[in-house]
């Protein structure tokens, strides 16, 4: 075990699968002679030299399209969005070429390719720079989706989506990248798509969520455990595949559930995650599933009015109370 | 149409028949080819009419000397990928044409199982790398492939199909630009019939196609595709130029189109004159036009005209029988392929159908 | 009143808002000369010139983004996809600059603009044109989303639509065109968004529904009341604005609902709906709420694989028969 | 740095200086704005490193001839667009640097209340349409914006501002098509510092930017953007003949970037070495290259120098001043302007933040 950030941690699992399969390489704006817009990269070029580290032109389109290309002729790109609030731009590759390509070949042309870069909120970035953007990848059959909010889950995820087979977003957050914590060193440390982790546990209340919000659910269940309710925060960290069993375990314990998560609630992840618990679990529950998400507004630069939009620890603590009929103290 | 029967009424006259340095027999061979793919095309829209093939379906009829002229004159381990229109440019690099009409029927014997349809034929096995849907979708596509030929140091190339209204698309212009500044094995072919559905590419163009490369510094060149000779002779030029390093290519190759856009879309009338059809049926059509200068050359009798059509008019009988023989896929096909790594963790699908635990 | 088909009661929506503001216009691929890939716009060009009706290249983002800037500049786009599975080149200009605009001039530019076309699918076009593409239009604030299943609310909201002062994505159907119903032929005849409309009558269970899949609820309804059930079709009509109200008087009269939609579950609007439901009628429920929706794949060619895919009356009836906790006959 | 006090290093000798036809006085004006814009450029890099500014701020530091010679050459109803480096060109367009100020500092008396930041300012009192924050976005929107001015026969213009990075999107392109099939009134101006972020131009384009227009036939310019007068010369002739019904322009504006990026990135080292930058500080700063001529030609002297330097820096304290006194915006500001039509039906807004009626 290394204390790394999880900037680190991703770039260590991008150096041990290009080190371990040539055919690896990661293309993007900046990644190469910039070490990276966030520096994700950082050393990645003189490591593995410009053929396997590729500077694009801001062409997120062209060059997302390149990539599933590159994918179809057997090989495994990591595509870096700068930000994946740019990559509206691509989004036609993603879904109607790498995510439709398999099974309109009947199978022919799988399609391994990565989608990383940051997703949602720094500070103070305003509108067209702070979306979440779940919602556009999760939502067709094809493309997984995988959300660490730590660096050690930051490493094994990204090393086993790398070598997944299937076309993966993976969706990081600027406000993670300084983020410290304990890494596993071995090469092969993979954390297997699909399986949630319980970051925190109690009986009392169950708070769902992925990405940066495990650390705001997790200052909630702190909060909400001095006050002596118990909670359990479950880390989706793929949002696709889905561990739907985690989910429901706890729930079923708890009867009450949270769902916690950084973008807009419209038709956002925690919409389907509410869905699913009702539907598989409807008889255990003893109130309504909450969310807790972003005011349903484009998010405003000002600092103040950022704070307001965004969920906090506050909000999620207050869901808690309201799904526990309990008094906020 | 090309018939077997009546030599076309005579063009304009030109100056006399370049055969390109092209030997009669691999004259014969091309129009061999182009008459498999009429036939299979005539026969595609036979079947269309009676209800065997459904959703759209846009015929190649017309074009012929494009997929002939430039996919024969490649190797076969390079790569081919195009548009929606592709099923000629599809048994051009050696898909079967039963695999194609299957794939128009809608059944397992299909190039895609059944679940691609008429716009998206695929077969790894020959490097015909699709069948796309999205005007201009396959341009970085295609780059990407040949990204990948660099990559591995590789001598392909790959073959780039698309149509004149494609390159208005943001996709081509970015696609276009990184094959440049990376010098990608790629030709990138446009191939011209001067219409985008019901739009004139003078409609929404002010320059001239070969135009539409330089920014990119990429050498462009036209060549009249209803010539196949001369289409292969110029592919085969631009093949060795770019296997040899050259970096990329464009081409405008002129063609007409001699049906609808689709088969929802009349041949004439709305956008273009029946004059104008008729005038190409009757003087451009690349069957025609070989076959005419093979006469004349010597290399060709009717007698071997009909023999060569006949086979091609059997291949696309038994292309029909086979496809309608052809099993539908059963329900199980539903769900294959979605994903290609399925483990234990984690739940994929959702569409409630599943039998859901509560009750 | 008068019997016409869907695509003529476009026509005349079109015709009619053209007519009485000359700032509206329409731009899409085929729009003039062909009168629309799908003559929704048959005769605007030749009524209206073609500085009104207006063919574009085929260039998504452009014409998009184009429109969106004229709106900016004070007019009043109407931009046809020809589908919706195209416009996925187009998404960034909608997300980032026709949703957001408004917010981040502080009110300064408001965009009137409709985005309109069919979604989803028609018969055997494969997965790459038979996507149904409301989440990623719905999930944002700043666009509002609406989805009119029959000729009369296809006028009625095509009207308000136009008339509206915010970017509406207009979700029309290539199977409804020919759907004939009575039109009111007054020039005013509009549709306020956010009014649901209550299709079907029945006191046993609720389907929700939206755009052409109001067809399939009211085929399953039938069939439902053959066995003697009572079912309430809620036709949103809208799915942003959402007639929330309307959905929880259903609901609190019956207790039980399935939402019908004809794209894929995850994610969908469905989620949202659900999510919804039991958060505001939560102790009305006597059931989960189901979904029926596309299967979880991209849309297969093959005839029979469609069909299967797609949603269907008997899928609909058996989801009622769940919630209702009854043996199907 | 662009100093008072100190007379810059001789450049290399060049031609005497062009004056374009520029009148003393209006020379002295655009001397007048750049400082301005310098001034106040660095007033916010000040009120970033204390903390008043947050998020990303992008200077336009030694670009100051492009909004200076391009802007002013328009009229006040022309309208100007451009991308996330808009402090000056908003302030060129006609904004207060007030308001500019405070809607860095996220301020109610801000362009944008608040809500936009450095990258988003909009004022539309005076046509400036916006500070758009993806690369190229406002291409588009520029040639929409000259669609109206078509559409409704005026006959202002639009300028519509980008980075040389923006060339390689596939809006761009999309857009410059339009722009010249359709005959609109705009004018492209890349601001071509060499370098998107860390990019070299070079690096992403085998051809010189006036390449990139070449496709629609919109006839392309250079002009020396450190030279504001004859930038001003240039676009005054430029917004003449787009005017006049000549279709839309396109023009290289060569500049260079004095700082780093936005402010987290180092002005050099990374992507272009130190003694580069100096290079082009030293020998091409708009403020000093016109200073200089003005000295030499006798219409300005030091003390004219120093008083309207005064002036500006006192603007930028004034404005630093305005908008650290603003207030902040009020929490109702949050959920205002997401909607322009809002009414009875149907619910809009979606956050569980309003009182659910279950409890
Ligand atoms: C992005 C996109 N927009 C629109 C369409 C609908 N569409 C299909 S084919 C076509 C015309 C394309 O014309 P062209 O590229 O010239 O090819 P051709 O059909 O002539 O072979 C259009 C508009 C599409 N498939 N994709
Ligand atoms: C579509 C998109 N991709 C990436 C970015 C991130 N980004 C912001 S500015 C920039 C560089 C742009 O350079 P250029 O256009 O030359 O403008 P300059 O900053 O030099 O003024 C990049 C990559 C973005 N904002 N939008
Ligand atoms: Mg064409
Ligand atoms: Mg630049």
């Amino acid at each position: 075990m290394a204390v790394m950030t999880y900037r680190d941690a991703l770039n260590a699992a991008l150096r041990e699968e290009m080190a371990r399969d040539p055919d690896v390489f990661l293309m993007g704006e900046e990644v190469a002679e910039y070490d990276g817009a966030y520096k994700v990269s950082k050393g990645l070029l003189a490591e593995f030299g410009d053929h396997r580290v590729v500077d694009s032109p801001i062409s997120e389109l062209g060059f997302g399209g390149l990539c599933v290309g590159a994918a179809m002729a057997g090989l495994r790109p990591v595509v870096e969005f700068m930000t994946f609030n740019f990559a509206f731009l691509a989004l036609d590759q993603v879904i109607n070429s790498a995510a439709k390509l398999l099974y309109m070949s009947n199978g022919q042309f799988p399609i391994p390719i990565v989608f990383r870069g940051p997703t949602g909120a720094a500070l103070q970035l305003s509108a067209q720079h702070s979306q979440a953007c779940e919602t556009y990848y999760v939502h067709a059959p094809g493309v997984k989706v995988v959300t660490p909010a730590t660096p050690a889950d930051a490493k094994g995820l990204l090393k086993a989506a790398i070598r997944d087979n299937d076309p993966v977003a993976f969706m990081e957050g600027e406000l993670l990248y300084n983020f410290k914590g304990e890494v596993p060193e071995d090469d092969d440390f993979v954390i297997p798509l699909g399986v949630a982790d319980l970051k925190h546990e109690g009986d009392d209340v169950t708070i769902v969520t992925h990405g940066k919000m495990v650390h705001v659910a997790l200052q909630a269940a702190n909060k909400l455990s001095t006050e002596g309710i118990g909670a359990d925060v479950v880390d989706l960290r793929s949002i696709r595949p889905l561990d739907v069993d985690a989910i429901l375990r706890s729930v079923q314990k708890t009867n009450r559930a949270v769902y916690l998560e950084e973008g807009w609630a419209y038709v956002g992840v925690g919409a389907q995650i509410v869905a699913t618990i009702q539907e598989e679990a409807f008889d255990y529950l003893d109130a309504p599933v909450l969310r807790v998400t972003q005011a349903d507004v484009p998010m405003p630069y000002a600092k103040n009015l950022e704070m307001m939009a965004k969920p906090s620890a506050d909000r999620v603590v207050e869901a808690c109370n309201k799904v526990l009929y309990r008094e906020a103290r | 149409m090309a018939g077997t029967k009546t030599r076309r009424a005579k063009a304009p006259k030109e100056s006399p028949f370049d055969m390109h340095g092209i030997a009669p027999e691999l004259a014969l061979d091309l129009l061999r080819e182009m008459l498999r793919y009429r036939r299979f095309e005539e026969k595609a829209e036979e079947a269309y009419a009676i209800g065997k093939i459904g959703g759209f379906c846009h015929l190649h009829i017309g074009q012929e000397g494009v997929a002939a002229g430039a996919i024969k004159a490649l190797r076969e381990s390079d790569y081919v990928i195009t548009a929606y229109r592709d099923h000629t440019e599809a048994i051009a690099k050696g898909v079967a044409p039963t695999a194609v009409m299957a794939e128009l029927f809608g059944r397992t014997g299909g190039t895609s199982g059944g679940k691609g349809g008429s716009m998206h034929m695929f077969a790894r096995s020959v490097r015909f790398m699709g069948g796309h849907g999205i005007v201009s979708g396959q341009v970085p596509l295609a780059t990407g492939i040949a990204f990948r030929i660099k990559y591995k140091s590789e001598d392909d190339i790959v073959a780039c199909f698309m149509g004149d209204a494609a390159v208005n698309q943001g996709g081509f212009h970015e696609a276009l630009n990184m094959a440049a500044i990376w010098e990608l094995p790629v030709i990138f072919v446009v191939e011209n019939n001067h219409y985008g559905m019901g739009t004139a590419f003078r409609r929404v163009s002010l320059t001239d196609m070969v135009e539409r490369s330089s920014p990119y510094a990429i050498p462009a060149s036209k060549v009249n595709g209803q010539d196949v000779l001369a289409t292969y002779a110029h592919f085969r030029d631009l093949a060795a130029e770019v296997r040899n390093g050259g970096g990329p290519r464009f081409v405008d190759v002129e063609t007409y189109r001699f049906r609808g856009h689709s088969m929802s879309d009349p041949v004439s009338g709305t956008y273009r004159p029946k004059e104008e059809v008729e005038q190409h049926t009757h003087f451009d059509d690349p069957i025609a036009i070989l076959r005419d200068h093979l006469f004349e050359a010597g290399s060709l009798d009717q007698d071997g005209l009909e023999a060569m059509d006949a086979e091609a008019r059997e291949e696309a009988q038994e292309a029909f029988e086979f496809a309608d023989a052809s099993p539908v896929p059963g329900p199980e096909a539903l769900y294959e392929h979605v994903w290609a790594d399925v483990d234990g963790n984690g739940r994929l699908r959702f569409d409630g159908r599943e039998e859901a635990p509560w009750r």
